[in-house]
């Protein structure tokens, strides 16, 4: 089941070198792309602290992407190894926490490649929008006390 | 203290007009984000423009503004724009943030209402983030006048003359014995036809005798520590078995030698040179050395002609490696290229066909000096061509090998042809995917080729075999290939057969990379710092590249490079020091528990671990900003500037504000 | 890990029956168990895949999805057959590279109760087991009667090297596999530039023309670069260089005389089996003489007659040779 | 008079009274230096003897436990409005602690678990209710909250003791503290503030000798044999956790030849405690290949368990997203 009017909000971190070269390139050749996704440079995908993802998707993403060189061309020679080692535990870890771990998705896009990080923006935001929204935030009924009746209901 | 920040929307025209509502992102910004400290919130037509920037300096002296985000363009354009004018006015640089609402909204939307309503959130990302910058200061660091150059060939020697000749003191490493690189085994360069080792051999000599260069050959770099401004660099000189004091290089050593080995490097393995040698008659520096892998005496414990022969004693077989330590401020990397392995494409015979033969060893075959003195012959040492086929395009612009183009083939393989032809008068077949000839009288001598009668086949050679098909095919080798102007398939058979193989970044280009500190691009060139504006920088401030280390090219290209290295150099050493961005990783003392989990992440080595007290530490020049170990500290005690995790989750938070709920 | 799968194919039960014959004598020497795969099917051969992909994929699949289920402390299927092994190395690798096939291929498995995880299993050919697992070492020390002197081009044929999913092979275009285990067998192997071009394959049947041409260059180098005779891998190209000389030669006016043997009947020669056990004997351009040049005697074996057509329809005219229309020609 | 003394024990194991009593006679200094007007472990007392203080009249509260019922939530409340100084004690008050791994699962299954298992004959699916008449009048159980939350996270908190439980030392060294700012001789922190601990982490604590780490393979540590007694565990590719939690307990764990589980909670300032142990592993898995990471991954089976042992109601995520959805 998924909702049609849904528009999945997603956070990008982008490397300064190149996939927010990438970026920029999409937009000087002027690709369209799905608007969902709101980018942060950082210096480099190694910057990339896991507490990053886990505190876009609690306050409202729905969806994180993570963008980064190709492996062997880090501007930092080798520090996207490292983004990719975390991303892996991050997932393992957010499957633990009943995520689907496809809402955190790790690109490579070097800085010529503006098409690619438009048409993988955009697959993306569309995987989003079949998994549905995340709703983290609804707080109105996070920390309801279970009512009786449904204490029953969710025991039988 | 609260902030008070001036937010800037820029119309850019109507590149940011055109689809964004600049006017309501300027009057929400002032009305929504009020409560996080924008007191004023300006839309404009050209926010770069000098009245644009006039326009922010005069709002943060009369409104004493504290931070400024400017809605606009890419960082990477106008970012040092809109510092400069915070400068100007008296604010710190680094407390203005861009949010780019062209290249990442206006440019790539097209629905007016969404476009704005993200350009909000980008808006608002950018003001939760500005308040969490710190304001700071560029590092400062003096620059050692010394160079390293490493590599001789004609780049290495061009960069390591320019910065000599200005009067600054260079170290100029090779790990061959001699310096000259490829361009000492070529016979003639294209288009001009002139004598390669007539216009190298000067610039050699040049390089052994000057007195600001320290030249060291058969050696090679072993670690480098240190950064820009302070390298520290150990340098192994391997042991040359020949004492250098006493030699004088009148080559007796090399004559009584009796062991005779197949020359793999200069002469492309078509010649021969002795157990003890210099590997060219012109080679600087003059010294020969002893090749242990082959000498007799290191064999089998007997021998020691030359020991006995040299009229000086300089033959020492007591050497062993040195290791010496120089300090420089800036390196350059002129390492050169490997020649693509020719055999790797098997259908084309190399290795197995006697008469198929590479560029280098053609350029050896064609040289006065070669071991055939200049005679273009058959591997049979002494018949002549009657027909000669070149092919274009070896282990390049193809998806099994390279997919790059190595630039110089087209230009090789017509200088072949004109050689051929001139030499043998052979019937001369040129077998090219495309015609490659940019640059400076480079058409003109592919227009005289053609004039000379050789002929050209567009068409990627499919195979090159022995197995005749038809009488008129039979001894000779057959080019199968496929004529695309013609639309037929050929079969071409010739005498010889010359691969225009690709250059390849060196076997060890990504070890020595490592080395430096430097990056390799997915083919294994060196990364430049910019492809465009920056091509002989590297992302590691104070190294620099030049000639085909960074990707193929040809000599003026090379030589180009070299001056190009060395005038940024220049530029380093006169300044003095040199001012870094102040993007940088510090460890809190207070907080590190030594737990050595950030130590191994560092490709610069900039992270120490203090035995005594088992802390961690950065070197704050060394570090280049990345931001990984900042991101990996388990105890949260290694912070980084520019981009802290204050700045990063405030903009996190801003983006996603709950009143930004998006289209 | 001497343990195998074991997919023969179709032609290992008929035109190549020679090829099975003399497998089978070599493994016991080569310590190999081969188990082969129960109630396995054709592969398709060369045409199937040409005319519909899902059915085509499905067929080979099969036999992928019965040996996986057999898996009997081994991984590895062996097949003899260059075309077997083409396909079947074909099907697991589209059906991993491209998911949707497989899923496709494995919901009509599903109807047979069958299913096959791609990458689950080894697919190898013969000569590759031979010279990567056992070794060369080890087929040498089984030689009792070297080869030596016997001039042998060794013919790999065009479907063993290529595409190479899992880089087996020393080099695609000039593979030196074939050359080494005949060189370990003591015999005198040439340099074969011919060696991966194309027998003409299943053209034999639907455009003879081109076949033979293709068969020509084949013989014609052969020959000239004085082999006695060919050695391959494939029963394919054996059957085509074998049964189509004779026209071929026909068609060109020429007159070649080039046996080709399996790779693994020199190989029982060598290890001292009788042509006899080797099916030698059985090819239709006899490997007599060729053999005679290392002291091995041919018996002459009754070749059975082909079945006598009856008599039915009206005769058939002389089939067309460019070698007759080039005479007439002239004339 | 005496200052007033409170403590509590909401969703927890009681290990924290146990750990009060562990001070062996500095609880004599307690009962000195304080009159202790609510303490249901140890002595009787009313909720409505509580309720009848006038705000703010109790000055150390010390609280134990996460916040998983209306009854928790309620003295949590009431606590707050009655204490000067309310400190939240140990792990289960801090970050939510053992209890909050029952955050990994909704309301429904946590019921069905206790009340329906393979070890419990529940033959009449007779299952808790939260009010019941009897004759006597009508009982009454608190009602289970969806997640377990922090008690920060359900009142305002002045100070928080980590630890399960609070080292013993840990707990005489505040005691002493709050007698001294009671006399007027030292001065509280500032308010927020952890106390009872230290700033860095485990292993500045940890006597093990410690190297630039490359991880091939991580294990368990009892399938580590044998363990080098003086090496550090993480080196030694078993998970622990000192890395990123705070010190102050001497590293007991790591001194006994265990690997650290994490009880003290993040280090000063850390936003989320587990991201900080996922790129502790994560930076020192020595591989670059996915499917090679992927594999040395697979030595830490349980992901969520291993970072967030003691901290899964406090983290950003705070819950299993299945706990949250339950209508």
């Amino acid at each position: 089941m998924t909702d049609t009017t849904f528009e999945p909000t997603i956070i990008g971190f982008t490397c300064n070198w190149c996939s927010y070269r990438a970026a920029d390139l999409a937009g000087t050749a002027r690709m369209k792309y799905a608007p969902n996704v709101r980018l942060i440079r950082l210096m480099c995908s190694g910057r990339l602290d896991p507490t990053f993802v886990l505190r876009a998707l609690s306050q409202g993403a729905d969806g994180v992407m993570i963008t980064g060189c190709h492996p062997g061309e880090c501007h930092y020679i080798e520090q996207n190894y490292k983004a990719l080692r975390r991303y892996l535990l991050l997932k393992r870890v957010l499957k633990g926490m009943g995520i689907e771990p496809e809402r955190v998705k790790l690109v490579w896009a070097s800085a010529a490649e503006g098409a690619k990080f438009a048409a993988e923006t955009t697959a993306f935001v569309e995987e989003i929008r079949k998994l549905g929204p995340l709703h983290w935030r609804k707080k109105s009924d996070q920390f309801s006390v279970i009512s009786e009746a449904e204490q029953k209901e969710v025991a039988a | 203290m609260t902030e008070r920040i001036g937010v800037y929307v820029c119309h850019c025209g109507s590149n940011i007009a055109g689809v964004v509502d600049v006017v309501d992102v300027a009057n929400w910004a002032a009305e929504k984000l009020g409560r996080q400290g924008v007191v004023i919130a300006r839309e404009y037509k050209f926010m770069c423009s000098s009245l644009g920037q006039e326009l922010i300096e005069k709002d943060i002296k009369e409104l004493r503004l504290t931070r400024i985000v400017v809605a606009a363009c890419s960082p990477h354009l106008h970012e040092k724009t809109f510092r400069i004018a915070a400068k100007n006015a008296g604010l710190n640089p680094y407390l203005v943030e861009l949010a780019s609402i062209r290249e990442q909204v206006s440019w790539v939307h097209t629905d007016k209402t969404v476009a704005t309503q993200k350009a909000k959130a980008v808006v608002s990302g950018a003001v939760s983030r500005v308040i969490e910058n710190q304001a700071l200061d560029e590092l400062k660091v003096p620059i050692n006048p010394n160079t390293l150059v490493v590599g001789g060939g004609i780049a290495g020697i061009q960069a390591a003359l320019e910065i000599a000749n200005a009067g600054f003191h260079v170290y100029l490493v090779e790990r061959e014995p001699s310096i000259g690189g490829h361009m000492a085994q070529f016979d003639k360069t294209f288009p001009t036809l002139d004598c390669s080792a007539c216009i190298l051999t000067p610039r050699m000599v040049e390089a052994g005798t000057h007195p600001n260069i320290t030249l060291m050959t058969w050696s090679e770099v072993e670690k480098v520590t240190g950064y820009v401004g302070s390298f520290n660099v150990t340098i192994r000189k391997k042991a040359r078995f020949v004492n250098e004091e006493l030699c004088t290089g009148c080559g007796i050593c090399e004559e009584k030698c009796p062991k005779k080995v197949i020359d793999d490097v200069y002469e492309a393995g078509l010649g021969y040179r002795k157990a003890v040698y210099t590997p060219f008659a012109q080679a600087v520096p003059k010294y020969p050395v002893m090749d242990t892998q082959n000498c007799t005496y290191f064999l089998k414990g007997t021998c020691k002609a030359c020991e006995k022969f040299c009229p000086t004693g300089a033959i020492d077989f007591n050497q062993t490696d040195q290791f010496i330590n120089v300090e420089v401020g800036n390196i350059i990397l002129a390492t050169g290229y490997d020649l693509f392995d020719a055999r790797k494409v098997s259908n084309y015979g190399y290795g197995r066909l006697p008469n198929v033969f590479t560029s280098l060893e053609f350029e050896r075959l064609s040289n006065a000096a070669g071991p055939t003195n200049g005679n273009i012959v058959l591997r049979d040492g002494k018949t002549t061509p009657q027909s000669v086929g070149i092919i274009h395009c070896v282990g390049s612009r193809d998806r099994n090998f390279n997919n790059y183009c190595s630039v110089i083939c087209c230009m090789q393989g017509l200088k072949f042809a004109h050689l051929v032809h001139e030499r043998t008068g052979a019937t001369v077949y040129n077998f090219y995917i495309d015609m490659r000839t940019a640059y400076k009288a480079y058409d003109e001598f592919y227009q005289r080729v053609l004039e000379e009668g050789t002929l050209f086949v567009r068409g990627k050679v499919a195979e090159v075999t022995d197995a005749a098909r038809h009488s008129n095919e039979k001894g000779k080798l057959i080019i199968q290939t496929e004529d695309t102007l013609a639309g037929k398939q050929r079969r071409i058979p010739v005498d010889m057969v010359i691969l225009s193989s690709g250059l390849q970044p060196r076997h060890d280009a990504k070890e020595v990379g490592k080395l430096f500190g430097i990056s390799c691009s997915t083919d294994g060139w060196f990364t430049e710092k910019h492809p465009k504006l920056d091509p002989v920088a590297t992302m590691t401030e104070g190294i620099y590249i030049a000639g085909c280390a960074q990707g193929p090219k040809d000599i003026p290209s090379s030589v180009a490079q070299g001056a190009a290295a060395s005038a940024r150099v220049l530029d380093k050493i006169l300044q003095k020091e040199v001012a870094l961005e102040p993007v940088r990783a510090s460890v809190d003392k207070e907080k590190c528990s030594g737990c050595r989990i950030c130590n191994g992440l560092c490709p610069y080595h900039a992270i120490l671990f203090l035995e005594k007290e088992q802390v961690t530490e950065i070197n704050l020049a060394l570090c280049q900003g990345c931001g990984t170990c900042v991101a990996a500290c388990p105890a949260g005690a290694i912070s980084g500037t520019g981009f802290s995790n204050e700045q990063i989750l405030a903009q996190i938070d801003g983006l996603l504000m709950e009143n930004l709920e998006m289209v | 890990m001497n343990k195998y799968l074991f997919y023969p194919g179709c032609s290992m039960e008929s035109s190549a029956k020679a090829y099975m014959e003399s497998l089978n004598t070599i493994l016991e020497p080569l310590d190999l168990h081969f188990e082969e795969i129960e109630d396995w099917n054709c592969c398709g051969a060369t045409e199937y895949l040409g005319i519909n992909l899902i059915p085509a994929y499905s067929l080979i699949a099969r036999n992928l999805a019965l040996a996986s289920k057999q898996k009997n402390g081994t991984r590895t299927v062996v097949a003899p057959c260059s075309a077997c092994y083409l396909n079947l190395a074909k099907a697991d690798y589209y059906m991993q590279e491209r998911p949707s096939l497989g899923e496709k291929v494995n919901e009509a498995l599903q109807a047979g109760g069958l299913q096959y995880t791609p990458g689950t299993l080894d697919v190898r050919h013969l000569i590759d087991i031979l010279v990567y697992d056992v070794g060369l070492e080890a087929i040498r020390s089984q030689v009792i009667r070297p080869l030596t002197g016997l001039r042998v081009a060794p013919y790999m044929g065009c479907m063993l090297p290529r595409p190479d999913y899992k880089h087996r092979w020393s080099d695609h275009e000039h593979p030196t596999e074939l050359d080494d285990v005949l060189r370990a067998l003591g015999a005198d192997v040439i340099d074969y530039p011919l060696t991966t071009s194309c027998c003409g394959g299943h053209m034999t049947q639907i455009g003879p023309e081109t076949a033979f041409e293709l068969i020509r260059r084949l013989v014609a180098d052969a020959d000239e670069r004085s082999a006695q005779m060919m050695a391959t891998v494939c029963p394919m190209c054996q059957m085509n260089v074998d049964a189509y000389q004779n026209e071929m030669n026909h068609y060109f006016g020429t007159d070649y005389h080039m046996p080709i043997l399996f790779f693994t009947q020199l190989m029982g020669l060598a290890f001292g089996r009788e042509p006899k056990e080797l099916g030698i004997g059985a090819e239709l351009v006899s490997s007599r003489n060729a053999l005679a040049n290392i002291g091995v005697e041919v018996p002459v074996t009754q070749e059975p007659s082909a079945p006598k057509k009856k008599d039915e329809g009206l005769p058939m005219p002389r089939r067309w040779t460019k070698h007759e229309g080039k005479k007439e020609a002239v004339k | 008079m005496k200052p007033k003394f409170a403590m509590y024990w909401a969703a927890s194991c009681g290990g924290c009274e146990i750990a009060v009593l562990n001070t062996h006679e500095k609880i004599l200094d307690v009962d000195a230096n304080f009159d202790v007007v609510f303490w249901p472990v140890a002595m009787d007392a009313k909720y409505r003897d509580v309720e009848a203080m006038e705000d703010g009249s109790i000055l150390l509260t010390l609280f134990n436990g996460g916040i998983r019922n209306d009854e928790n939530e309620h003295i949590a409340k009431l606590l707050r409005q009655k204490s000067k100084i309310l400190v939240a004690f140990g792990s289960c008050a801090c970050e939510g602690c053992i209890p909050g791994l029952a955050n990994l699962s909704p309301v429904g299954e946590i019921v069905q678990t206790a009340f329906h298992t393979l070890t419990t004959d529940n033959l009449h699916e007779l299952y808790p209710r939260s009010s019941f008449d009897v004759p006597e009048g009508e009982l009454y159980i608190p009602k289970l909250e969806k997640v377990l939350r922090p008690l920060d996270h359900v009142v305002d908190v002045d100070y928080y003791m980590p630890g399960c439980p609070p080292e013993s030392h840990q707990i005489a060294a505040v005691v002493d503290l709050v007698i001294k700012v009671v006399k007027g001789e030292a001065e509280l922190p500032p308010k927020g503030s952890v106390i009872g601990a230290g700033d860095s982490t485990v292993c500045d604590e940890c006597p093990r000798a410690r190297n630039v780490k490359f991880i091939k393979q991580f294990n368990r540590i009892q399938d580590v044999a044998p363990v080098d007694p003086t090496l550090c565990l993480l080196e030694q590719g078993i998970p622990c956790n000192g890395p990123a939690t705070r010190s102050g307990c001497n590293a007991r764990c790591p001194n006994a030849g265990a690997q650290c589980i994490g009880c003290y909670g993040p280090a000063e300032g850390v936003l989320d405690y587990g991201a900080r142990l996922i790129t502790a592993f994560a930076s020192v898995i020595d591989a670059n290949d996915p499917d090679e990471i992927e594999k040395i991954l697979d030595g830490i089976p349980d992901p969520v368990g291993q970072i967030y042992r003691f901290n899964l109601a406090g983290s950003l995520l705070k819950a299993n997203r299945e706990a949250w959805k339950v209508k």
